[in-house]
């Protein structure tokens, strides 16, 4: 772990660090599937819900202007976390999942015919997957799919075939959740482009680990959820090109994203962000996911993604001479997930026995089960990473590892 | 009177009670799980498969004398399967109506009740339901 | 006000209370827009958030299992608050924007179509009218719409009119939030079944101030949001009949909604309630909406009706007399709501002087454009009262109406 | 060498510095929006009106003498209407260039800067983004 990285501090603002499962300190390494929250974050949610809270937009009086300014001031230090060029490219969803349907039901709607087709990878969330299945069949549109590398990174070759196809719609995941593949956004996007197709990256496990810098990658949407983003639930992102956003048709209808209602004389849309933002918005989980990008930013960014890289080379290290033991994901470029099996170990009876030792693991697909057939098992044991995890507990991983699948063999 | 199921549930909770820690208690259940009798290849089918997300059960059950049922079970997870095998020695061979009411508490007292949460979704819980749904049918029938 | 009820108490657990506003006790009557949030509410929700937060279902480990439970308990609190018959009827959505959005782009899509008509009142917020209408552009349907007698109730002769029609679908709010009308929604909802009409109810306004039984009152669909029945922002309820809701397709694709999911063999749903909650649900939100349910109803139900209605009519008796001063909306049955304007005064004007006082209340159309263009004027001043609000507070407001309107003219 | 816009809005912070507490400043301000001239009919019209969702306002510009801009406001709204005729005796009849590049500092010096916040909704922050794109556009065309 480098030096420098003040990880004794680090932990001592995430209070669940103190609880012990069944009678052993947490190790907890299931942030991939949601991140644990500093006390910046929980007490900058609590502090607005007993000091300032009010529904906001629209109101005079004062509360009500406090808490506009505090979720609008949080929408740009969004905007200037992933390097937006406007608060109007940045709107709030309930998560990275509402994000991509929002993406698929309105500019998919719009833009998707029959006899269409559109470009996913083998490595997809089902939440990247199923927005798009559905608009499949609705629309008549038919689903390419990139095949992966033995080190689960994306093939290249079978990526350009699909390519030559014109896809209108190229959908990926900047990092697997499941392999921990960094895919190279900046590259497969310009590709996308030449072909004229609209990119739409799924930052779920990006921007947790990585700094985004959606200018620079030039993606036309990108999502994210904060409880990932050591933020609170039911809020994310959905960053879109302000020219795409605003042709696209509303999703949602109801207060907040309207100009003016009438029975009579039809109905008009508010601007950009509010057009897709009906009725009172998630405020403290906005505010909070703004503190929780403003905590990541404190720790710095570079100093978290040098952590993390840290811990996951051990773990390999670690892990490695376990008798029978495969990893899954091994490309160059990995962030924050070790997956695995051990041969003859089922994983949910490593997770179970991991559990009594105070280790918190995920087994099982991972909502990636195209994947997981794929590769011909039924999940994996998968150990993520966050900033507040040690080289120490990765050490006990391994021996817990060692001493399960002892019991189990 | 207490029923054949409640006489067994008591016995392994005696059994469990010998062992002094959550690893010895582990122990016994996946060796339990290990010496379980398979299931032949003809019940091990979709048709007999309760899916959990986590790991995968099958259940058979055969009419057996005197109105009881005969439950047999297997799983891809060791620890499901050795937990599957205590619900088994519990409830098979049982009059149907016992099984239908059983009041599984064993596994409160050994400890292990949060295999049986329906948010563990290892299969267990639902295996149970269905042994229930096995015992009831065979009451309505008889 | 009733002599049992505990108001100082009450009044305790609201921190905000404890504010000043342009150095003045603040006076907050915008519950309507959005409720203040009691510690035990802050409480629950920072708790998880620091002591026991994880992804849940489908986790082997404690804190996923903890999680889990804390998450479906606060479901089945909520179906106990409705009377539900199951907690596959209570579906988590992120307000009552997005419940009723859901029914619209889901059972609406599925079962209306060209040629049908569907059935709204002229007091609907906005969110229970845009979907709608959304929904018949799309589909060439027609919208049929309720008038109101003066009094602000529903013109019950019209209903019958337009029920003639046959309409597939009647959507009505159980109490309106500009008027305060209560509307009787047994009744309607029988009258609507008759014809074999569907019915969704907009709860917004009255889980906050009623006791409501859908099982008793026979609804299809019920909807309410968290953050007015005094909990946190980003979350509501959906109820829906299971059969229906069974019958309905999905509408947002990814996480938790799925059973299997597959390139090859195609994708299958997960049962109710998961089959329409996709992705990482608004865990912190949903355990935090059952403390405030379990609040509400350790205040007492019939208490808080009880106390509202005490300063409902307070309202009345002392704004009454102020020269130039109209009510709108004088139901015989109102929930919660005073809406007034003065003669030659403008509500902006009125509320900006107001929060001058410390009195927080709502100016405008209240998200109510449809029934403020009937009614030719732009808007009201809004006071809505919650259970922290006294007697003393309505004469401060009387006094600063007249205060303000002095000023004023 | 300070501009006439700078001139006028120290002028306005002194005369609000002669008010003890908010209750005087919103009289001076309701007494401004009293005095100012409604604007003639051929002006009120919807081309003028800048919606906000709380008040509108209507603004109409014309070109005065030596490159000047001439403002006219009026508002539904009262208290609107005299931050309006604040606005305007600020910004009418000065250079096109000083219009475009003004910082209006005076609200934040009299304590009423949040009526211009955007979360506001009342016109006002739009009315003054209008009065510098016509002093820009004037700009640019001389
Ligand atoms: C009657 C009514 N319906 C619907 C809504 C919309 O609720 P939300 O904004 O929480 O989605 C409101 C609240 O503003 C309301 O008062
Ligand atoms: C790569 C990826 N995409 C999408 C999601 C879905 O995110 P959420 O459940 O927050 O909507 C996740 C998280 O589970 C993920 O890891």
């Amino acid at each position: 772990m480098s030096q420098s990285f003040p990880i004794d501090a680090i932990r001592a603002q995430f209070p669940v660090l103190n609880r012990e499962v069944h009678g052993k300190p947490l190790a907890y390494f299931d942030s991939a599937a949601s991140a644990h929250k500093p006390l910046a974050v929980i007490e900058a949610q609590a502090k607005y819900l007993a000091e300032r809270h009010s529904n906001i937009h629209r109101g005079v009086h004062a509360l009500a202007q406090e808490a506009t300014e505090a979720y609008e001031s949080a929408r740009d230090t969004v905007r200037a976390h992933l390097n937006a060029a406007s608060t109007k490219e940045i709107l709030f969803v309930a998560g990275t999942t509402d994000g991509i349907n929002l993406v698929a039901q309105t500019w998919g709607r719009a833009n998707l015919n029959p006899g269409d087709c559109i470009m996913l990878t083998r490595m997809e969330h089902h939440s990247n997957i199923v927005p798009w299945q559905m608009l499949a069949e609705e629309r008549g549109v038919e689903v390419l799919v990139v095949e992966l590398n033995e080190d689960g990174t994306l093939d290249g070759d079978m990526f350009e075939v699909h390519l030559a196809r014109e896809p209108k719609l190229v959908a990926f995941t900047h990092v697997s959740n499941a392999l921990g593949t960094v895919n190279d956004v900046k590259t497969w996007t310009k590709r996308a482009h030449d072909v004229g197709a609209t990119v739409l990256v799924d930052g779920a496990q990006a921007v947790p680990h990585l700094a985004v810098d959606v200018h620079d990658l030039d993606v036309d949407f990108y999502t994210f959820s904060g409880h990932k983003t050591y933020g609170p639930t039911g809020i994310g992102i959905l960053y879109g090109k302000e020219a795409l956003l605003d042709a696209m048709p509303p999703w949602r209808g109801g207060g907040e994203m309207i100009d003016t209602v009438s029975f009579e004389k039809g109905t008009t849309f508010n601007e950009l962000p509010y057009k897709f933002e009906a009725g009172t918005p998630h405020i403290s989980g906005g505010i909070a996911l703004g503190a929780s990008l403003d905590w990541m930013n404190e720790v710095g960014l570079a100093a978290l993604t040098g952590h993390e890289h840290v811990l996951t080379m051990h773990a390999h290290d670690v892990l490695a001479d376990i008798d029978g033991l495969t990893f899954y994901g091994t490309a160059p470029c990995k962030a924050g997930v070790v997956s695995f099996l051990v041969d003859g170990v089922h994983p949910y009876d490593l997770g179970t026995l991991l559990d009594q030792l105070g280790i918190a693991v995920r087994t099982g697909h991972h909502c990636t089960e195209p994947l997981m057939d794929k590769l011909g098992i039924p999940g994996t044991v998968r150990a993520s990473f966050g900033a507040y995890n040690t080289v120490e507990e990765v050490d006990r991983l391994a021996a817990g590892v060692r001493r399960a699948v002892s019991m189990l063999r | 009177m207490a029923s054949v199921i409640d006489a067994r549930q008591e016995e392994i909770a005696e059994e469990f009670a010998m062992f002094g820690d959550w690893m010895e208690k582990y122990e016994h259940i996946i060796s339990l799980g290990k010496e379980l009798v398979p299931l032949d290849d003809a019940d091990r089918v979709d048709d007999n498969l309760i899916k959990g997300c986590q790991s995968r059960v099958w259940l058979a059950a055969k009419k057996g004398v005197q109105g009881h049922v005969v439950f047999h079970a297997d799983s891809d997870a060791i620890i499901t399967k050795g937990l599957a095998a205590l619900m088994v020695r519990v409830l098979s061979d049982a009059p149907a109506g016992d099984i239908a009411k059983a009041d599984l508490t064993f596994l409160d007292e050994i400890g292990l009740h949060s295999h049986l949460s329906p948010t563990r979704s290892n299969g267990l819980q639902a295996m149970v339901k269905q042994m229930k749904l096995y015992g009831l049918a065979l009451t309505a029938q008889g």
